[in-house]
């Protein structure tokens, strides 16, 4: 392999940004026909090292050439023209257009009167289809999809330009077991005829079964770069963390269980909650101390339902009782009022407020239910903030710089932060490890059974059925926005007991 | 050690090049100097016995920047939700004809200015109402506003350029806008009052960063718990308060309202000023401090104008040449040439090093 | 997998989006129409030929100049210099023509003009990142202030050199009276050329695209490879010669021109595209729709001077009727978005 | 299609109907004048159509006036905003035979139909107010003397022509040091004359002509405050109650009246056109000049309507 001249080359690449160096005299070298990772925790400088490459960050030492040329790309555009095709770990598309406008923006087909559209959509439909999503119609517009199949989507964008470097920033981070591996069956066909894919994923096992090579990074200094196939895991950990493996023994912490007294009034109690359109009406117990897992395929209404439980959305039937009295959740800040938090999937979007620092971030939703003209005092605001950098061990760890301009995963502690310190009784987590490193999770999932050992309600929403089995004590399943079964948690419920379930119940709950 | 303090030295200056309100205010400077030039006593004060006030161009431009402060700090708030609020002028005229025409109808004077600040206040409110809970587009709902405005002016005065300098115990309004405190114009001195009291208000509490919050990224911000349309309805009543506040600064100066020119353009200079004190337009993070500096230069640049003696025809051309420039010099593009400059030089050498 | 797939996605009604896209425009011609009905029924002059004929023929620049501003909208930007660019590629044009340059060239001259003042905004926008309203307004006192140091007269074409075969009416039917005539002009023809170009550009080129897409998200648009810089340039370039067209047939229109021509057209322009359904923070809209805004826009001031309104009233009711729009669109969408 | 209406056609009543294209109430003149002629209109038992436009723009005013054709009503007032471009109306106007009464600022017509359509005008004339003011200065200074003008919104004809009347008339010893553009407004003008004072205050001005009242009201506030009240001979063009007032308190020095009460004229001769008589081409209404004394005058047994 290694005989092959090298399509693309970066030498001692170095970026600053006001106050952090993001990357510090990295190298990276990508062969065609060959699948490449970039390996480090969050913060390590991946996207950032992507960026450099694209030429949306400006490189302050080092050298790029690409099949032999010196390059320093002015941006997507210009890199795109060289052949380079990236997905961004932030999906970015336009919400204002359809799915089969955004995978084809820029590449529309042209007839005698310019853009011609039914070619257009038909070759959208195709590409959509590559990535198995033949099922949606390329009119649907970008908006009212999943942030899951948004990625998809910029996935199949990135197909229609015929690259010889395809980049990949965390695409598996929201899919589920199946698209993983219909994504990776295209990745090899485009490895098999000749391309070079550059690959970041925190998944080890996706790691260790799609790449051929791994450069790794920790806190932007380039360590090594090695053969996937004669690299052990604990030493790849080892060289990410910089730590050895064992000290993540946390891994694998697994959920005692947590036993319900006969009579236990449960903390949230919800008969027939729905919205017209979006989940059909459900039926829900969550007890104090208690970790419910939402299980079900994309699109299957798991987001809704949480969303419904937080009144994100408002409810058009049922009823809901918290802590014994009746409720009428029917924003988020009676929800937050209610000690009701819910952390969302989609981070960008709903989540992070950007150009705010981490401190405003972390402290917004506590402020917002003591209202604005009662502020948090100094002393009060610091030691919640330390504490949460702290125990989230968030990185860079200054609260002060704009939470825009932290990696992917530490945005998702702040989040957590945020949540945390409003004390909730009842905490709604969706996708809450997405894009999250191996340390950096095993920290969270301690954090939720921590949380649930102090007396906290905590409903965990994850694309990865493994962590949700390793978790929950009960573990709804949704499919088609409907709960089609509660599988109580023990010894012998594992991952197949719930694809089983899913395969084989429709939605009006009985067997198949 | 001394390397150490030089480094922190450097990163200070780094930290003052990129900010806006130090080339507001290098902006200004520079005009004030251009004004010495072609009128050398343009600095000198004198105490004026017959107004009890310092007198001198720089008072002058002080008494007329008092209503820029005003509307532009209304409209910082506005704008850092992502809004935009095009009535300020309006409203100024507005609050102007009710002052005046209850003065000349005999109303007390201080109910007067009661009553302009309520009209103010509720023109506000009803943008704020129109944007929060009807969710119209800012831009249109005020520009909606803005004609209205004119025309609530007119059916006040009906017509008329009310005239009420000459009613009895008009005093304490003529004294706002033209009255000095310890010899600094009235008007001014209330402005930067209010100004400053704004600012606690946002920073001391939670207001600011909420609106801040709001005009980042709304959804994001209900999903904290922050009630959007709440914040929203507040700074447009917020901008009408004060815009009613800068059309009695405007109309008290002469005691005299001009349904027409009172206020007219005025929201887009309050705009200006914002945007040079180093507030975007597309919401997010705002500085009260950057866009008074603003304010004040929007009015250096009209007095400016008045020294140099530029004639009618040029002044908008003029205007157009100073405020391009005050903006291209803000640019980061500008401040960063140097860095860039040595970037690409090393850049070059070493692709050079890695061709051979 | 298909299990995955399968139940991922209810696939949604065909073009259901689309329609709520279309919405508010189908609101403005329901609305017009409405007005010029309420209209006839009133007053009895508002179908009567002659009228529709002038309504187009006086409004062919507003026409133009709402085409012009739809683009910059609609990636959440916007033009206010377009109604200064009007007042100086006219004063400049009447000097040159009187000046005996042939009316040919100087139209030629006067789309370059409004080109210049379009690259500058360009520039301003892209390479020192200001913001439009701000680069736009600096520019709009730029022309305002160059068209009157150049000259405050009112001008007036020589009559042997003027843009007449633009203005020259066409009689479609010819009645004894002229309020029966059906006539229009090569202005009128201009503006639906102008017309016809904006859709196209904007629903078959990929620069057309690409506005939509900045519109949306101008990072996304970047990082997703568009030629964002590109397109900015063109869209306000684009919109600046079409002001200088409109200062054309207008011009062709009143034989004159004067420095003070075209303010607060922008405004006009921009409540015609708004009234059209375009979304002033960008993505969604329609030309037609601002057409149709245009229209709209320019039916307002007749129907309140015929309602007999208080003078000093006139500009409240023009701003309520506006409202009235916007509240009627937005509580049409409010429906289309429940369902 | 065309049913009776309001503004169609003189088929109601027997009533005339007449469109009149104004400016707006702007304050001061503009809004006495509109408001007089309106009123006599309504004595004289016409039925008159108001259609104002916005920020002078002269395009609505045109839309209007064809509309006004289209309407076919039996007469068009203009009071137009700007002196040319109204050829291709008027031509309408004339085909379908509709008389055209300018008032306030008379048109320049090239084309012949077009010229066909304009009965009369009816106005005052700015040139001899501009004029009145230089003589004023002239008499006032007979060796020479400095000082300032004070304009309207550059390029609107009137401003022109009061200033071209001014220059007629100024004798070559009166040195005008600075014109600047108060854009018709009291507090514009107030902190441009503030200015010009302070930056000419060796050259100790001694006059300021106005184009307006609402600028000279204005300017007498600065020159005011800057304790030279008197000192400074404040001159203005149009003759509101305010500036009369003024003139008695001393704060204004001349006021030319720029008369604005001419509907009865107005509609009178529109009555006789219509009525086939004859109307003559020009009907110049004049106007006073004012002095302390005889503004006094005219407050005390209070004949003005404005
Ligand atoms: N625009 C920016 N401004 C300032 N600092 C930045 C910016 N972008 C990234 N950084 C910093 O650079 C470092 C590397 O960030 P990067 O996004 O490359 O991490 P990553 O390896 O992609 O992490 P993750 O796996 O969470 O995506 C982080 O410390 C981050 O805070
Ligand atoms: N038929 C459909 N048409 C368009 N969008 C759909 C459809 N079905 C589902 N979606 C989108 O996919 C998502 C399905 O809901 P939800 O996100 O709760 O599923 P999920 O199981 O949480 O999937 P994810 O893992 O992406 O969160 C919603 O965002 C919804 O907008
Ligand atoms: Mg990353
Ligand atoms: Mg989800």
């Amino acid at each position: 392999m290694t005989d092959k001249t090298p399509i693309v080359v970066m030498k001692g690449i170095t970026i600053e940004f006001p106050g952090v160096k993001a990357l510090d005299g990295v190298d990276l070298t990508l062969y065609p026909g060959e699948v490449h990772a970039l390996m480090g925790e969050n913060g390590a400088g991946k996207s950032t090292m992507i960026k450099a490459l694209t030429g949306v960050y400006k490189i302050d030492a080092g050298s790029i050439t690409v099949e032999g040329k010196p390059q320093s790309f002015n941006g997507t555009l210009d890199a795109q023209n060289a052949g380079i095709a990236t997905v961004y770990q932030e999906v970015n598309l336009c919400t204002n257009l359809s799915v089969g406008e955004n995978v084809m923006l820029g590449h529309e087909k042209r007839g005698p009167f310019g853009i011609d559209w039914k070619k257009t959509h038909e070759a959208a439909k195709t590409y959509l289809a590559q990535m198995g999503l033949e099922s949606i119609d390329p009119h649907t517009p970008l908006s009212s999809i999943s942030i899951a199949m948004q990625q998809l989507v910029a996935i199949a964008r990135a197909m229609v330009i015929n690259a010889k470097v395809l980049i990949l920033d965390e695409p598996t981070s929201s899919l589920d077991a199946n698209e993983v591996q219909d994504l990776f069956k295209i990745m090899r066909k485009v490895r098999d005829s000749g391309v070079a894919i550059l690959f970041v994923s925190h998944f080890l096992d996706q790691i260790y079964e799609i790449t051929d090579r791994l450069t790794i990074l920790r806190n932007g200094k380039f360590i090594k770069e090695v053969m996937t196939k004669d690299t052990p895991r604990d030493e790849l950990i080892g060289m990410m963390i910089g730590k050895s493996a064992a000290e993540l023994s946390q891994i694998g912490a697994k959920k005692s269980r947590r036993e319900i007294e006969p009579g236990e009034k449960p903390l949230v109690e919800v008969k027939g909650l729905g919205k017209k359109g979006t989940i059909n009406p459900v039926d829900l117990d969550i007890y104090k101390g208690e970790v419910v897992g939402f299980a079900g395929l994309l699109g299957s209404g798991r987001t809704e339902l949480g969303r419904l439980l937080f009144g994100a959305d408002k409810p058009d039937s049922g009823t809901y009782e918290f802590n014994g009295k009746k409720v009428n959740i029917s924003d988020p800040y009676t929800a937050l009022k209610n000690k009701i938090a819910y952390s969302t999937e989609n981070r960008r979007d709903e989540g992070i407020i950007g150009d705010l620092t981490v401190r405003q971030n972390m402290l917004i939703a506590l402020q917002a239910t003591r209202g604005m003209f009662n502020p948090i005092p100094k002393k009060e605001a610091d030691a919640i903030v330390d504490k949460y950098m702290e125990e989230l061990n968030v990185r860079p760890r200054d609260p002060d710089r704009p939470i825009k301009n932290l990696s992917g995963g530490n945005q998702q502690k702040v989040l957590i932060g945020r949540w945390l310190a409003t004390h909730p009784e009842l905490l709604i987590l969706d996708e809450p490890t997405r894009g999250i490193d191996i340390g950096a999770k095993a920290e969270i999932q301690q954090v939720v059974l921590d949380l649930a050992a102090k007396g906290m309600g905590v409903v965990f929403i994850s694309s990865e059925l493994e962590e949700v089995v390793r978790l929950s004590d009960d573990i709804e399943v949704l499919k088609d926005r409907h709960k089609i079964a509660e599988i109580e948690n023990g010894d012998t419920v594992s991952q197949a007991t719930i694809v089983e379930t899913i395969a084989n119940t429709n939605v009006n709950g009985k067997e198949a | 050690m001394a390397e150490k303090a030089k480094e922190e030295g450097n990163a200070l200056v780094k930290k003052l090049l990129g900010n806006n309100l130090t080339w507001s205010i290098v902006a200004f400077i520079l005009l004030v100097v251009i004004c010495t030039i072609f009128q050398h006593d343009f600095l000198a004060l004198s105490w004026n016995t017959n107004t009890g006030g310092l007198a001198g161009p720089l008072i002058t431009m002080l008494q007329e920047s008092a209503r820029y402060l005003m509307i532009a700090t209304g409209m910082t708030l506005v704008i850092s939700t992502a809004g935009i609020d095009l009535s300020v002028g309006s409203v100024m005229a507005v609050a102007g004809a009710a002052a005046m025409q209850s003065l000349s109808n005999g109303v007390n004077v201080w109910v007067a200015i009661l009553i302009a600040l309520l009209v103010g206040l509720v023109i506000g409110c009803v943008n704020g109402a129109l944007v929060s809970l009807l969710g119209l587009q800012p831009f249109i709902t005020t520009l909606i506003m803005m004609l209205a405005g004119r025309g609530i002016a007119k059916v006040i005065t009906s017509g008329e350029n009310t005239d009420a300098s000459a009613v009895a115990g008009n005093e304490p309004l003529k004294w706002i806008a033209n009255g000095f405190i310890l010899g600094i114009p009235a008007n001014f001195v209330i402005a930067v009052v209010i100004v400053i009291l704004v600012g606690l208000l946002c920073r001391k509490t939670a207001m600011g960063m909420m609106i801040e919050a709001v005009g980042i990224n709304q959804e994001a911000s209900r999903m904290t718990g922050i009630k959007p349309k709440k914040i929203l309805f507040l700074v447009y009543a917020v901008s009408g308060f004060l815009a009613a506040i800068a059309g009695l600064f405007a109309t008290a100066s002469v005691m005299r309202v001009d349904v027409v020119k009172t206020g007219q353009d005025l929201e887009m200079y309050a705009i200006l000023a914002v945007v040079i004190g180093g507030t975007s337009l597309l919401g997010g993070k705002f500085s009260l401090a950057g866009s008074a500096v603003g304010a004040v230069i929007i009015a250096m640049i009209r007095k400016t104008i008045i020294t140099l003696g530029i004639n009618a025809e040029a002044t908008p051309a003029f205007f157009a040449v100073v405020v391009i420039v005050i903006c291209v010099m803000q640019a980061p593009k500008i401040h960063n040439l140097g860095a860039a400059m040595k970037r690409k030089r090393a850049l070059k050498a070493q692709a050079k090093a890695v061709a051979a | 997998m298909t299990t995955a797939t399968a139940n991922k996605v209810k696939a949604p009604k065909k073009g259901f989006k689309l329609d709520r896209q279309m919405i508010p425009t189908l609101a403005a011609v329901v609305i017009f129409l409405l007005m010029i009905i309420m209209g006839q029924a009133l007053f009895g002059t508002y179908i009567r030929l002659g009228f529709i004929s002038s309504l187009f023929i006086d409004h062919a620049y507003l026409i133009i100049l709402a085409v012009a501003m739809t683009l910059p909208i609609l990636t959440g930007g916007i033009d206010l210099s377009v109604g200064a660019i009007v007042a100086i590629t006219a004063v400049v044009g009447l000097k040159l023509a009187n000046a005996g340059v042939p009316a040919v060239l100087v139209m030629v001259i006067m789309l370059l003009i409004g080109a210049v003042f379009g690259l500058l905004a360009g520039t301003l926008i892209e390479e020192f990142n200001m913001q439009p309203f701000i680069a736009t307004l600096s520019t709009m006192f730029l022309a305002r202030g160059i068209a009157s140091i150049i000259s405050t007269d009112s001008l007036t074409f020589p009559d042997n050199n003027n843009f007449a075969f633009i203005a020259n009416e066409i009689k479609i039917i010819d009645n004894p009276k002229i309020s029966n005539d059906l006539s229009f002009n090569v202005g009128v023809i201009i503006a639906l050329v102008v017309v016809v170009y904006g859709y196209i550009f904007l629903h078959h080129t990929r620069t057309g695209r690409t506005i939509y897409a900045i519109g949306g998200s101008r990072s996304s648009a970047e990082l997703m490879g568009l030629p964002v810089k590109r397109t900015q340039y063109t869209i306000y370039l684009t919109s600046a010669i079409l002001a200088a067209l409109a200062s054309i047939v207008y011009t062709a229109n009143i034989g004159s021109a004067k420095n003070t021509v075209g303010v607060g057209w922008e405004l006009d322009a921009v409540a015609s595209v708004v009234i059209g359904g375009t979304i002033i923070t960008g993505g969604f809209g329609y030309v037609l729709g601002s057409v149709l805004g245009a229209l709209v826009r320019s039916i307002l001031d007749p129907l309140t001077s015929d309602f007999g309104v208080p003078a000093e009233w006139t500009t409240i009711v023009v701003g309520l009727m506006i409202l009235v729009f916007v509240v009627l669109q937005r509580a049409v969408m409010a429906v289309g978005e429940k369902k | 299609a065309c049913g009776s209406s309001s503004a169609g056609g003189s088929s109601n009543g027997g009533k005339k109907t007449v469109g009149f294209v104004a400016v707006g109430p702007e304050g001061g003149f503009r809004t006495a004048n509109e408001n007089d002629i309106k009123a006599a209109f309504k004595d004289a038992g016409f039925d008159l159509v108001y259609s104002p436009t916005q920020n002078n723009d002269q395009q609505k005013q045109i839309q209007a006036f064809n509309k006004f054709v289209n309407d076919e009503v039996d007469a068009i007032i203009l009071s137009s905003t700007e002196d040319s471009g109204w050829d291709d109306s008027l031509k309408k106007a004339a085909e379908a035979e509709i008389p055209v009464f300018t008032v306030d600022r008379n048109v320049e017509v090239k084309d012949a139909d077009a010229k066909k359509a304009i009965v009369s005008h009816i106005g005052p004339s700015n040139e001899w107010a501009g004029q009145q003011a230089a003589e004023f200065v002239n008499k006032n200074f007979p060796d020479g003397a400095n000082g300032f003008i004070l304009e309207g919104p550059a390029g609107l004809s009137v401003v022109k022509d009061r200033g071209t009347g001014w220059s007629d008339k100024v004798a070559s010893n009166i040195k005008v040091l600075e014109s600047q553009s108060a854009n018709w407004s009291t507090d514009e003008a107030k902190t441009v004359t503030a200015g010009l004072l302070d930056k000419y205050k060796s050259e100790n001005p001694q006059f300021i002509f106005a184009q307006n009242d609402e600028m000279g009201l204005g300017a007498a506030q600065a020159v005011d405050a800057a304790g030279l009240k008197g000192k400074v001979k404040i001159i203005t063009i149009d003759g509101t109650k305010n500036a009369l007032q003024a003139l008695v308190d001393g704060d204004l020095s001349y006021v030319i009246e720029y008369n604005p009460i001419f509907g009865k004229e107005t509609a009178q001769a529109v009555k006789d056109y219509l009525d086939g008589k004859k109307v003559e081409k020009d009907i110049q209404i004049e106007s006073k000049t004012f002095d302390a004394t005889s503004a006094k005058e005219a407050l005390d047994n209070n004949s003005r309507a404005y």
